[in-house]
């Protein structure tokens, strides 16, 4: 077996609130995400999924070094980069590099195509001068923009085309790992698909792996083998995307399956609803974290953090009834 | 409510202080006050002796400590020219400059939002031209010479309106009105934009939708929104006020703290101008205060900051 | 609020040839934003108007109720109620607006006044519009905000925007939208700043509007899983044209035109890992240079030679099934 | 938020906006002849600005009777030349202006910048003094410090960085608050470049408007402060000029010679509408937040 690109274990971002001034005593902590683990092999798009609030931007700024993680492992090729020397930091993140969701701030108004793309290999200050320019032609070709666009500001350019920017820089420096967080959210249809099919060529062509952060289901199942469902800082469910799909076993995902809008007038829906309101990360449920809203709650559900096991449908659910899925 | 209530009291009361040192250190620094306490041909022990009784051999946080002290019993020593207590000459012309900042705080603030809605509501057309032609001079002309054209104009020429001193009721009405005409305009500039992006927010379209009057949707809605940011600089316009007051009383020899102050300037009079900075500092702060405390009664936000 | 019973068959609103003129605010250059829109509501009966960004649906929409910035100049006709919305006084307008049509924004996080509370927001309308006071007002604010699904509408009634999460705040609007019973309700992107859970629940509270108060819904949206699972009819808009409309069933099942084929193709629709998307080539054309003859042709893989001189007017390809494509044709 | 749906702007946003003249043509046209006595105004001197004649004391500008060509505006009461000493004044106040207003735009930026960048404990105490400053009146600071250090051309100076500095960091601040979370900087992070890169290519390059329409806007207001201060007797002192102290000792003379306080507030006037309405064309041009003055 191949050791995975990425492997996260236990990952956990704590961030202390209110005033050191006005509170005495214990501080309130904002459990934005409480101990998570998945891996990513080689070539592998992995898709994380979740409501808003539920902890994916937090991971993904984890995960790129930008917010020191309060417990956890990160292991890159099987090496720790938490902690690292300055060299092996350095180095983790010239291969893991990443694409956000939004096209227009992303891409530095005032910066030129060429410098934006060349920026990871200018800081990194291997290259020449000239063999960046080589370097930002090719990369521009890779990513199906004309070679002219290199000299010019991102305002000149459609929201599709400064997505294909971004991509050609997150590139620049050959990762090993994108971190694809709402990669297409922000674009029309139709461009959308040019988009996912570049990166799935790219993938295909780079030996790339990809973490795909989305709320969006659709997009979600089209490029990933396996997924993993996050609600309040943890992973509730992961397992193959078919099966955590068809037969989730972890009512949450069951919940949150049952509210995609399939394109097809003739779809039965059954949208499951949940009882009231999403608890706040600062003071989580005991026990589950779910189980404030959800439908299968028994005392048990109070007392034991329910970990993650295979359930009823054969995934990865953190659930003491997911035998019970059924009954929702 | 209660924690932004302490925030700004915090605030305040870290303003005092700061300026408590800058006058202390100026206070230091414009020369040993020993030499002008002892004869010219005082010995070194004599002037060891002065020094110890004022204190000044000490180091200088006790010195600080003291002059807190001084000036929390109102001893801001003696003034050089009038030989009164400096605390006393102040204290007695402070309600002058106070009347005089208020009134034309008063008169900026209401005139100032007024004219800044009309404009508003009136955008591109000739009311919105003139009050925007209006405010442009407003805040280009410097105000001392707009008080001395309103002498020429008022008291020289048309003989109708008292130009000096504060003796008659209606005194009050020319260097109000010069005083408040740069911070008016620069309120008209503010609510004209804040009244403009307002009503191009997104709830006013949702109003709109909702068939609401014109009228409810810009004198409710509109206008309190545009409000907040209006509130939000009031604090400011004062303190400029209060400190645009001492050029002005020079000009209508207005008998406040600024026409004292200027001429404790030319005199050298440093007590009374230590004195006077700190004390109109202090009330500053305190109506600023109060004008803060006013905002969460405006802005429901506030409250649950 | 007691459901009603209405004919399915009864026109709510019609427009015809609608056309929008907007200035561009960076150059001052005239957009046709909207060009020659012709659609019918009925009661009961969801009409999506789909499209890509700057395709001009939501001018479409703003439109119905002349909600349009000062410099934007319409032409065609609105019917409702046996007259002309386009020649209607702003005071008459004002009366249905509100009343007899009503509205809900994109984003409910800035759809509200941020300084009234709920409770005097939702009074509104129902002051000005169905004259209620005091202890009626007051029982139809809770009445309204337990419709929309809000437990405690008694608290709500008092607190401010800033203390709601977004979906309740847009249940809050749709509540606002509702509560003079319109006959319609125009509804601009309702459920894009939602998260998903929220969005269904959002969409199901639509549906349900329209079905029991007999209302003619139309959802101005870009995401075809929204039309299907809301919509009767739909109308794709494209470059401002309304390329093609008919009932919902018919468009998904068999479109006719190439550019509704194409949207409802290149979306990942929920299969698992399929391999690649159709896709549609090129950008959207530049409103103020729109090419000659049928504005999608450039982009189009079907398109002949004369696709790119002259444009075809609607064309009817089945029953109320409408398409501006020379190549579509009746099944 | 990962979950909005931000729409590019499209026509459907569009909002109503006046057309923005090419260029300020008013505002250009008032700062024309200040500029240019400003730059070259000892080789257009008509008489030297100093020169004391008692022959010709008070005499009014040529349009009115007593009037000669000789002297354009009239001369004050130790018979100089007002026109000449105007373009004197204008050369006094320009510079001052400038001086003052490029060295507290130097320290404001700076302070803004490290204070909206970094945050924390630089933003607080940086933040901190920006606020007692700014509940501090100005005027009572000037007279403190003209105590301190008597008056003449560095007491204007400093009052004029002390005075302003603050709003370049008040402003700057937010500014740098807002462009710190934009995506291109959390993405030049991951690209490992350090705060002198991000500072310097993607902060600054963007605060670049701002900056200029704050100098602009400044300048006009620092001519006023200038003013001001000359006119309670803490600027330049005499036989030089400046033209706040020509209003304050044309006030003396003000039913014998309305002439001399009149023209000299009119030119600082016509000079502080003019940059001002330069600064606001800029703004708009710009397109940057600066609103705030």
């Amino acid at each position: 077996m191949t050791l995975p690109v990425l492997e996260v274990s236990g990952l956990a971002k704590h961030y202390p609130v209110g005033s050191p001034w006005f509170h005495r005593g214990e501080r309130s902590v904002v459990r934005a995400v409480d101990g998570i683990s998945f891996s990513i092999a080689e070539g592998e798009t992995f898709g994380l999924i979740g409501e808003s609030g539920c902890g994916k931007t937090t991971t993904v700024k984890m995960l790129l070094g930008l917010e020191p993680s309060t417990a956890g492992r990160i292991l890159f090729q099987g090496e720790e980069v938490q902690n690292a020397d300055a060299a092996t930091l350095r180095q983790y993140r010239a291969q893991i590099q990443t694409v956000f969701q939004d096209p227009y701030s992303s891409l530095s108004p005032r910066m030129r195509v060429e410098e934006i793309i060349a920026e990871p290999l200018i800081t990194d200050g291997r290259l020449s001068a000239a063999d960046r320019r080589d370097r930002v032609a090719e990369l521009l070709e890779v990513v199906g923009l004309p070679k002219e666009a290199a000299t010019r500001f991102p305002h000149e350019f459609s929201g599709g085309q400064r997505q294909r920017i971004a991509i050609a820089r997150s590139l620049s420096q050959r990762p090993r790992l994108l971190i694809l967080d709402e990669p297409v959210s922000a674009l029309d249809v139709s461009i959308r698909a040019q988009v996912l099919n570049l990166l799935r060529d790219l993938q295909q062509r780079l030996g790339l792996s990809y973490l795909l952060i989305s709320h969006d289901f659709d997009v979600v199942a089209h490029m990933c083998r396996r997924i993993a469902v996050m609600y309040l800082g943890r992973i509730v469910e992961t397992g193959p995307t078919k099966i955590v799909r068809d037969r989730p076993s972890h009512p949450y995902s069951k919940a949150l399956f049952s509210a995609v809008l399939a394109p097809d007038p003739d779809a039965v829906h059954r949208h499951i609803r949940l009882p009231g309101v999403p608890p706040s990360p600062i003071d989580p449920p005991s026990g589950c974290r779910f189980r404030t809203r959800c439908p299968l709650a028994q005392p048990l559900c109070a007392e034991v953090e329910p970990q993650l096991l295979a359930g009823a449908g054969g995934a990865l659910a953190a659930c003491h009834f997911t035998e019970r899925i059924d009954s929702m | 409510m209660l924690s932004y209530f302490l925030r700004r009291l915090g605030r305040a009361a870290i303003t005092i202080v700061a300026v408590s040192l800058i006058v202390f250190v100026a206070v230091r620094a414009t020369g040993d006050p020993t030499f002008s306490l002892v004869a010219e041909d005082a010995t070194e022990a004599e002037i060891a002796e002065v020094r110890a009784e004022l204190g000044l051999d000490r180091p200088y946080f006790v010195q600080y400590a003291i002059y807190v002290g001084d000036v929390i019993s109102g001893d801001f020593g003696t003034s050089l020219r009038y030989k009164q207590p400096a605390f006393d000459l102040v204290v007695q012309r402070l309600p002058a400059t106070l009347q005089l900042a208020l009134a034309a705080f008063i008169l900026s603030t209401v005139f100032g939002i007024l004219l800044g809605i009309l404009a508003a509501l009136r955008q591109g057309r000739w009311p919105d031209m003139a009050i925007r032609a209006f405010a442009a001079l407003g805040l280009s002309a410097p105000s001392f010479w707009v008080g001395i054209l309103a002498i020429l104009l008022f008291g020289v020429m048309l003989q109708w309106l008292p130009t000096s001193g504060r003796a008659h009721p209606l005194s009050l009405l020319l260097p109000a009105m010069t005083l408040a005409l740069h911070s008016m305009a620069s309120i008209v500039r503010l609510t004209r934009s804040a009244m403009l992006e307002t009503s191009s927010a997104e709830y006013i379209k949702f109003l709109r939708s909702k068939g609401l009057p014109e009228r409810l949707i810009i004198w409710k809605h509109a206008l309190r929104n545009a409000l907040v940011p209006i509130v939000a600089i009031l604090g400011l316009q004062l303190s400029n006020l209060v400190g645009g007051a001492v050029i002005i009383e020079v000009v209508f020899n207005w008998p406040g703290v600024g026409r004292l102050m200027i001429e404790a300037l030319v005199n050298h009079d440093f007590p009374v101008i230590q004195a006077g900075v700190l004390l109109i500092t202090l009330s500053t702060v305190l109506v600023n205060l109060a004008i803060d405390m006013s905002y969460g009664v405006i802005d429901p936000r506030i409250k649950y900051q | 609020m007691r459901p009603v019973t209405f004919d399915e068959t009864a026109v709510a609103l019609e427009a015809i040839n609608l056309s929008v003129t907007l200035r561009r605010s960076r150059d001052g250059a005239d957009i046709p934003a909207v060009n020659g829109v012709s659609f019918t509501l009925y009661r009961g009966r969801t009409l999506g108007i789909v499209g890509e960004s700057g395709c001009g649906k939501s001018t479409t929409a703003m439109s119905l109720l002349r909600l349009l910035p000062r410099t934007a100049r319409i032409a065609g006709q609105i019917r409702f109620r046996g007259e002309d919305l386009l020649a209607a006084s702003e005071e008459r307008l004002r009366a249905i607006r509100g009343r007899y049509i009503s509205m809900i924004f994109q984003d409910p996080m800035v759809a509200l006044d941020p300084l009234f509370t709920i409770g005097d927001q939702l009074a509104e309308p129902l002051r000005i519009h169905c004259g209620l006071e005091g202890d009626a007002l007051r029982a139809r604010q809770v009445e309204l905000l337990a419709a929309v699904g809000i437990s405690t509408p008694e608290t709500r009634l008092t607190q401010y925007p800033h203390q709601m999460s977004g979906g309740m705040l847009q249940r809050i609007v749709g509540a606002i939208a509702m509560s003079c019973n319109p006959d319609v309700l125009i509804a601009d992107e309702p459920t894009t700043a939602l998260d998903p859970r929220a969005q269904a629940s959002y969409l199901d509270l639509l549906k349900m509007f329209g079905e029991t108060y007999g209302l003619a819904l139309v959802m101005v949206t870009h995401d075809m899983g929204v039309v299907a699972r809301v919509c009767d009819d739909v109308l794709v808009m494209y470059a401002g044209q309304a390329v093609e409309k008919g009932p919902v069933r018919q468009i998904f099942n068999a479109p006719k035109h190439p550019y509704t084929r194409a949207l409802l193709t290149s979306i990942p629709n929920g299969e698992v890992e399929r391999e690649w998307l159709p896709t549609i080539a090129g950008q959207p054309p530049d409103l103020s240079r729109l090419p000659p003859g049928c504005s999608f042709a450039p982009r189009c893989s079907a398109a002949q030679e004369r696709c790119s001189r002259e444009a075809q007017i609607e064309r009817v390809v089945g029953d109320r099934h409408r398409a501006r494509c020379w190549r579509a044709v009746a099944p | 938020m990962s979950s909005t749906y931000p729409t590019p702007p499209s026509p459907e946003a569009i909002r109503v906006s006046g057309s923005r003249p090419r260029l300020p043509w008013f505002a250009l046209a008032l700062l024309a002849p200040v500029l240019v006595f400003g730059i070259f105004g000892p080789l257009l001197f008509l008489h030297d600005p100093t020169a004391i004649n008692l022959m010709t004391p008070q005499k009014p500008p040529v349009w009115l009777a007593g009037g000669e060509w000789a002297y354009p505006l009239g001369t004050d009461q130790l018979g100089r030349d007002l026109l000449s000493r105007l373009m004197e004044g204008a050369r006094v106040s320009l510079t001052i202006a400038a001086v003052g207003v490029l060295l507290a735009a130097m320290i404001g930026i700076t302070a803004g910048m490290a204070a909206g960048y970094f945050g924390g404990f630089v933003d607080t105490i940086i933040s901190q003094i920006v606020d007692i400053k700014m509940s501090i009146p100005a005027t009572l600071l000037i007279i403190l410090l003209g105590a301190v250090i008597g008056g003449g051309l560095v007491t204007i100076v400093v009052s004029v960085i002390f005075l302003f500095w603050a709003d370049y960091a008040r402003i700057i601040r937010a500014e740098a608050l807002s462009l710190r979370e934009r995506g291109y900087v959390l993405l030049a992070k991951v690209a490992n470049a350090g705060h002198g890169r991000i500072l310097r290519r993607h902060i600054l390059p963007n605060l670049f408007g701002t900056c200029i329409v704050l100098v602009t806007l400044q300048v006009g207001r620092a001519i006023l402060i200038e003013a001001g201060i000359s006119f309670i007797g803490l600027g330049v002192q005499p036989p030089a000029t400046a033209w706040g102290m020509m209003v304050f000792e044309g006030r003396s003379y003000l039913s014998t010679a309305w002439w001399l306080p009149t023209f000299s507030g009119l030119a600082i006037t016509i000079t502080v509408l003019g940059t001002s309405l330069f600064g606001d064309w800029l703004r708009d041009r710009l397109d940057t937040r600066a609103s705030a003055l």
